[in-house]
């Protein structure tokens, strides 16, 4: 078929798709959240195991396309063992990158330089992000609810 | 199904007597000249919004171009000119859903807010707690989240008639669905996720006879079926123009004089008032009532263009072109083991588009794939998303067919089905 | 007024250094071609709508030609690029209006149905008895009767301020109009009868320090004047796009952020969720929850074209040609000693169209003779019933301007109004 | 001018318009009405003085333009002496010769002929028409009430 759906449907993305990693069960779960696409229903469930800020282990499970799959693969694949801090610069990142920004990329994305192929489908740009943005939305709330903590005990 | 049958289908759509002939019918729209990653369009989302002809768009061209102006209101040529062109639209419609009156047609922007109208005017002043609402488990998003609104609002029960796991609505307990209690009955004539054709005269029938008021959303049918909404004998009626040939932004709600009179308007401004003090307001008379500020001219304009346009094809003719394809799409899909199908089986019982799903891969994978060969699909919930759900999945492929569309589509589609699965390497 | 000093006016028009002329801008508008009653176009009813360029009548012909599709829902790639091309305009109308959020601008049909949506969903939600609205006495309907029926529903006051008989706000006691317990402030920045500026920034400031929340009735400023909403602080700002160079069928409310968030919204259906289930459904964000249904697609893609080209014009240029035309207007009916002019006098504070009226003859048949002159006026209460009657009269005449209007145009509607006194033998 | 305009406005129409009959208010009313054109917010009142079933007398004010003040007046004019049910006659044939249609005509309408140039500008029929159907909504309306009246007694 055609180069921009090659470039799309990357060899490493189909495999990440074929066989999604963090699909175990956690023993402990510290963090936890689900998303959806509302354009289409795909659904997507989170959920992290920390220890300390950062992450031991995580479960990602995703019903829906290749893309959103194996994007959300790959994030399990990569925060592993990465701070939160850490985890939402990669998503800082990415983002830029799928929006076409040049990222001053210091950063190592491994897999996920397959993603880049989707910015040549702007509709399925959010098939991508939507495991990041349900993560990067419970670490958020995380803080925020810790900020409250905090200035409440004060 | 051998290539000799297949001829016969082909006649039976383009041969049938009436000088209904898709190939010449496309030679109108001038979308099909235009290429698709480099390939030739092949439009199969006419359930989303149809293509437009020439002469709907030459209309609403001309009408910038020459005679543009506010209706009602003025008194230079243009304007009367404007106000003339844009009630005879009205005429047409009343006559083209069953020779209703034309007080009876409001102009709204879509089916949508055609719906929307229905249950808040007569939703709010009628239903009460202790009431029941009755809708069907496959609703379209716009006949379904209004009726559960309205129902958390007043207190009223919200019960659905189910369907069948062939697709049909599951009529055996509708002598108790439909209860004493029920004020409100409001359903689709045509499923846009499964195609499947409702015995609307039926329910209708039964409903009136427990007191109830009846809604169809017509948004599918008024577009592919020939439509007597007076033999129906619902209570209102909805659909959108873009949908069948016309432009964005104008829907239609037909209602009964009678209702319609005693219902309150719920858009306030210019055009539907009698007149205006400081401390109070009367109402216009119908249908003026209902369409407060500057209406959608154009669009009204260039609708009457594509109402003539379907007449002068014929409904009867366009039912049994697209009768013809769904049955011919559906047997073709049915050889493809690899291919699961939504809906009714039966191409006398349904119409609209083919809901589908590749056992492997997902909608939105096999739509981005098909796209990439110029067939343009839609993979989603369809706004049906309770629907999809008792399917079990999140997500269907839909192919959905007009006048333009011919057996050729429906092979390119087969082609892209098989080729799909090669290409995602599970074949 | 000698001729020198109509040479004056005319140069301060067209010869503004920024290349503003109205003789080019004509050439893009189709319908000054067109011959009313044998003679030429003179189109002086802008402020019902305005006539629209090419450009936009072409963006038009092309979308629905070789782009139309469905958007949001679609994978391919006609719903793709209408879906990009459907949310660049809303862009452009964020920046437009003086750089706000993109989600803080909600599609709507027209101006009428924006106030509306804000009287239904906020005011349902924020007003109670005993609380205070206040408006003007120079409001539209679409500013008042939304308003009236708002305050009957929920026992709130409804207190107007008054105009002055030279028309402007009378601002004496609006330290005491706006009290307390007013909660909203709704009023027009320009009438649409007087032609009046109104200090909008004040009023909000007051409003604001009273704690209510304010809606500025932009349908004949946003189109004739620069506006910064954000300067103005208005909370809500409405405008239609058929009264600036764009397509009929599509309106705008922009809101605050905030205040859009907490609000319900009022039209439900396919679109404005992010999840549905039989008993349940949540909203989707900012703006999409107030969007139901299929907008107008092919409206909102055109209007797009229609603010690329005010832009390029600039709007001070267009106020500033516009202010010339209205003082030109205003010196030469001023000669007229059987024209009574209604509204402000200084073309500094107003801009939009004159009103006037001819003292013995009824402003219909002023309108049907000049129209026979190809003038084209509008006569009649101008959705402002109220208004008009407090002038002692149930209709006035108007004469209204935009970029292709010029002092020809005046001249043509001032020996059409000595030429009427002589047909109905007033002279 | 041009010819549809004194078509419009014929001499006698124009007569009508300057010195309109029926302006003097009545002794006994019988029959009262207002009406509005919300167009443009003209306004009428007509009220009849009855004898029997004949018109004796008629007031007719309106606030309005050339064309709904003149035929007001005609109404006036022809009406006086008419029984009610011919005064519906002449509302029909009014209205058909209005909207174009050629009228089997019997009756005599007098000045009334005058108002055919109003075909040519459709939006001025609603003008023509305001004294007409004003007049005839208050005989519809005390029939109906006469109606209820008998039926209730019966
Ligand atoms: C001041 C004002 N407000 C509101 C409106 C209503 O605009 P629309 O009819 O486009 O809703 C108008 C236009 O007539 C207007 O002049
Ligand atoms: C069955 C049905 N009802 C209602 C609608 C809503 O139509 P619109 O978006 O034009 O309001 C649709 C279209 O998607 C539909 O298929």
């Amino acid at each position: 078929m055609s180069e921009p759906l090659d470039d799309l449907y990357r060899d490493i993305l189909m495999e990440h798709f074929r066989y999604p990693r963090g699909r175990n069960k956690l023993e402990h779960v510290h963090l936890h959240n689900e998303g959806q696409n509302p354009v289409c229903g795909d659904e997507i469930e989170i959920a992290l195991e920390l220890e300390g800020e950062k992450v031991k282990d995580i479960y990602v499970s995703c019903m829906g396309c290749a893309i959103s799959v194996a994007s959300g693969s790959m994030l399990a694949e990569i925060i592993k063992g990465k701070s939160l801090e850490e985890v939402k610069k990669i998503a800082e990142v990415i983002k830029s990158m799928l929006k076409g920004k040049e990222s001053r990329n210091e950063l190592e994305l491994g897999d996920l330089e397959a993603l880049k192929g989707v910015r040549k489908f702007p509709v399925r740009i959010k098939c991508a992000l939507l495991s990041w943005t349900t993560l990067i939305d419970a670490i958020l709330a995380k803080e925020a609810s810790k900020k409250a903590q905090i200035s409440s005990s004060e | 199904m051998k290539s000799t049958e297949q001829l016969a289908v082909t006649k039976n759509i383009s041969g049938n007597g009436n000088g209904f002939d898709p190939e010449v019918i496309r030679r109108d729209f001038p979308i099909f000249k235009r290429k698709i990653n480099g390939r030739r369009l092949i439009y199969l989302d006419s359930a989303a919004t149809t293509q437009k002809p020439n002469a709907v768009i030459d209309v609403i061209d001309r009408y910038y171009k020459f005679q543009n102006a506010n209706v009602h209101r003025g008194l230079h040529t243009l304007a009367e000119e404007a106000t003339t062109a844009f009630e005879a639209t009205r005429d047409k419609v009343a006559k083209f859903i069953g020779g209703v009156k034309r007080e009876e047609i409001i102009y709204t922007r879509n089916a949508t807010e055609a719906i929307n109208l229905v249950a808040q005017s007569w939703g709010q002043a009628n239903i009460k707690k202790g009431d029941r609402i009755v809708i069907t488990q496959m609703e379209h998003h716009a006949n379904l989240v209004p009726w559960i609104v309205l129902s958390r609002k007043t207190g009223a029960e919200l019960v659905y008639i189910p369907i069948t796991p062939d697709g049909f609505l599951d009529l055996k307990d509708i002598g108790k669905i439909i209860s004493a209690n029920t004020k409100m009955v409001a359903l689709t004539q045509m499923s846009n996720v499964l195609g499947t054709i409702n015995p609307v005269e039926d329910i209708i029938d039964l409903a009136h006879k427990r007191g109830a008021v009846t809604l169809v959303d017509g948004a599918q049918s008024v577009p592919h079926l020939p439509i007597d909404v007076r033999a129906m004998d619902a209570d209102f009626l909805a659909f959108s123009a873009h949908k069948m040939l016309g432009p964005t932004g104008l829907g239609f709600l037909y209602g009964k004089e009678e209702i319609l009179n005693n219902m309150e308007p719920v858009v306030f401004g210019g055009e539907m008032i009698s007149e205006v003090k400081f401390d109070y307001a009367d109402w216009n008379a119908l249908p003026y009532k209902f369409e407060a500020g500057t209406p959608h001219i154009a669009g009204a304009i260039a609708f009457g263009s594509a109402l003539d346009y379907l007449n002068a094809l014929g409904m009867e003719n366009i039912r049994n072109h697209e009768k013809g394809l769904i049955a011919y799409a559906l047997e073709k899909m049915k050889e493809l083991d690899f291919i699961k199908i939504y809906g009714p089986l039966d191409s006398e019982r349904r119409g609209g588009g083919v809901s589908f799903n590749d056992k492997d891969i997902h909608p939105h994978d096999l739509a981005t794939f098909l796209d990439m060969m110029g067939i343009a699909v839609r993979a989603g919930h369809h706004c049906a998303q309770p629907l999809t759900r008792l399917f079990g999945v999140n997500a269907t492929t839909r192919a959905s067919f007009y006048i333009y569309n011919t057996i050729n589509d429906i092979d390119a589609l087969i082609t892209g089905l098989k080729e799909a699965r090669r290409y995602f390497k599970y074949e």
